[in-house]
């Protein structure tokens, strides 16, 4: 049997290389910076975002994988906490917490109170309509997608705007089996 | 100690915002990539400088700004220091870092076994890729020290990896 | 481990009993079922080309776990055969022996599947695969050279992971 | 507390980025143009002694009639200028140091263009109440 995906990622965390990370959150500050120069709207930075942290996620799922020893991620549920629990703190060093469950498990919240990427950060108006953490959204749909889940990932609050935490809804749409690449005529 | 987050963070994000320049916005004009990804070094150094030099005094001449950035600087950033420094006493510094953190995990198949044009081709393409990955700590460099004052263009040499060679020329 | 860009991997290489070349070949496939890489140590024979070859090794271990799956006696929950699973979804078989060879597989649920063919007389080879498997994110997936998806080609892994396999007994 | 006070932040580019009038004086608009006029007169004598030493906090290092002109000069080269009737160095000294920490802090703010005003509500505060601390 598999052995069960740890409970924390405090260990994990204490024994991977670290970085400062005030090095980390300005230079994703400069990176959302020269978006909203070379894009000018805010509405495609955020696509930008989301697009840059899907690719991550999709690199990340493997290191999470390896270090966490999780060997089975079928149930939506069980992954769902694994990512907020194990994933967030592994990599950020923050934890977050699983809420808001609907009623057939297919939906929920992870919700961040401490959020690294934001140090320092207060948003001009300027751009409003921004969503500064977007690249987290995407890294949690690209790293999903890896594992057979297809997932839709929104904002529901954020410090930035004047909510008391970072809170995004991760809805799933459906699971993906693997599928026989070859036709037999090949 | 302050903060710190898994290394893979800023790897993965470096990786990342190089590929978004260099493949999606200016796929052929890998100039224009450059001179952003620089930029974006450019305000991390520029923001960076002003923090580390908080409780020191200010710098009375540019030698002791560049051991700054050698010393203080480079361990904030990497946790060593950098290994070598240079100067013709004319303006020109050459810093080498002997294992440089950002290009440890790079690496190409040199072997034959892969047909040779592809292979040289491909070979081609990854240098072209990796001189991408340099512009960002160039611009770390060129933002702190202009911040402290000191114009300059920094460019980067990784002629024997994973040693990297930064070299500042100081615009008089 | 200066290979290791400064960070040991875990888990840490299992202590081989013996050493020697007891490995044949090796392959990696993505979830696409694209052969990301291929390595080969020591195979006198070649009776097909690389693409047919990748083609059948996948195609052996695709029938080969839903049938594992279907002839489960303790699961409730299986596929009809041929029918396709979630990576890691029921049961998985990780290896089986014939008289001239062994072969050791693992799959993640992400879908990477690594293939180790040795000689038949290697020893449970699980915890290796876990380690190569490490090896890959630290200098595959970590690889900024590396593109996701497409054929491996980077120095320092294969470096590392020839170095590897020549412990495993 | 000094009854005269204005504090002003100009950027390396000469560009005043923060104006404030931080004295218990009851605030009179010509009065605070000649404040900044005279600490904009100052900036020249600043110049030349930053490099004479590398020292962050110059002290008075001019003056017009009563009022005294301290400076505080960054290695960003960001100069902290303030004109006060008052004669407590060592206060001016932790004031400018403080204000200092809250620049830095504006610095980092990744969306905030270095050199530009500093239009901060929280800054503003902050500074005005680090003012009826010290001066």
């Amino acid at each position: 049997m598999a052995p069960a995906a740890p409970r924390s990622g405090d260990a994990i965390f204490a024994s991977v290389e670290r970085v400062n990370a005030e090095l980390f959150t300005l230079t994703y500050g400069a990176i959302v910076r020269q978006l909203l120069t070379d894009l000018e709207e805010v509405e495609e930075v955020n696509k930008q975002l989301d697009q840059m942290g899907y690719n991550i996620g999709i690199r990340l799922i493997d290191e999470f994988l390896a270090k966490s020893n999780v060997s089975r991620c079928v149930d939506f549920k069980e992954t769902a906490e694994v990512i907020a629990k194990v994933g967030f703190k592994m990599f950020l060093g923050v934890t977050a917490s699983v809420t808001n469950w609907d009623a057939d498990g297919t939906c929920c919240s992870i919700v961040l109170e401490d959020n690294p990427l934001v140090d320092f950060v207060e948003l001009p108006d300027t751009c409003q309509g921004l969503y500064y953490c977007n690249i987290l959204s995407g890294v949690i749909r690209g790293a999903l997608e890896m594992v057979s889940m297809k997932t839709e990932v929104t904002w529901i609050r954020d410090v930035l705007r004047g909510d008391d935490a970072y809170e995004l809804q991760v809805k799933l749409l459906k699971q993906v089996p693997e599928e026989y690449p070859y036709k037999d005529d090949e | 100690m302050g903060r710190e987050v898994s290394e893979s963070c800023i790897d993965s994000l470096l990786t990342e915002m190089v590929s978004t320049y260099c493949n999606r916005f200016y796929a052929n004009k890998p100039e224009l990539a450059a001179r952003r990804i620089e930029a974006i070094g450019y305000q991390v150094g520029h923001q960076l400088s002003e923090r580390y030099t908080m409780d020191r005094p200010r710098f009375s001449d540019h030698l002791e700004a560049i051991k700054f950035i050698c010393k203080d600087f480079w361990s904030e950033l990497f946790k060593k220091q950098i290994d070598n420094l240079k100067t013709n006493h004319r303006g020109t510094f050459v810093l080498q870092d002997n294992r440089f953190r950002w290009l440890t995990r790079m690496s190409i198949d040199q072997s034959p076994e892969n047909g040779a044009s592809e292979d040289t081709s491909i070979m081609a393409d990854n240098k072209a890729v990796q001189s991408m990955h340099l512009y960002f700590p160039c611009g770390i460099i060129r933002g702190a020290l202009s911040n402290l004052g000191i114009p300059c263009a920094v460019s980067a040499d990784i002629s024997n990896l994973p040693a990297c060679s930064f070299v500042v020329r100081i615009k008089a | 481990m200066q290979f290791f860009g400064g960070s040991e991997i875990s888990p840490s290489p299992p202590v081989p009993t013996a050493t020697g070349n007891n490995a044949h070949m090796m392959y990696v496939f993505n979830r696409n079922g694209v052969c990301l890489l291929y390595r080969e140590w020591n195979r006198p024979l070649h009776t097909l080309n690389p693409q047919q070859d990748h083609k059948l090794m996948f195609g052996l271990l695709f029938s080969l776990k839903s049938l594992t799956a279907k002839m489960d006696p303790t699961s409730a929950d299986k596929g009809n055969l041929g029918v396709p699973q979630l990576p890691g979804q029921g049961c998985s078989f990780h290896s089986f022996r014939t008289n001239t060879y062994k072969l050791s597989f693992m799959e993640t649920p992400s879908g990477i599947k690594i293939i180790l063919v040795t000689h038949p007389r290697t020893g449970d080879l699980r915890e290796p695969l876990k380690y190569i498997y490490n090896l890959y994110v630290e200098y595959v997936a970590k690889n900024p050279l590396y593109t996701p998806g497409t054929s491996i080609r980077c120095e320092l892994f294969n470096t590392a992971l020839d170095q590897y396999v020549r412990s495993i007994a | 507390m000094a009854t005269t006070a204005c504090f002003i932040i100009v950027s390396r580019n000469d560009i005043p980025i923060y104006e404030a009038e931080v004295g218990s004086a009851a605030k009179r608009e010509d009065a605070a143009q000649l404040h900044q006029f005279i600490l904009h007169a100052a900036l020249d004598i600043v110049q030349d002694l930053a490099w004479t030493t590398s020292a962050m906090f110059l002290k008075a290092i001019d003056r017009f009639n009563d009022l005294v002109v301290s400076v505080y000069v960054t290695a960003g080269h960001t100069r902290f200028m303030l004109l006060h009737d008052s004669r407590n160095d060592d206060g001016i000294k932790s004031f400018f140091q403080e204000v200092h920490e809250l620049y830095v802090k504006i610095l980092l703010n990744p969306l905030y263009l270095p050199g530009s005003r500093i239009t901060s509500s929280h800054f503003d505060t902050k500074v005005r109440a680090l003012a009826r601390k010290y001066l």
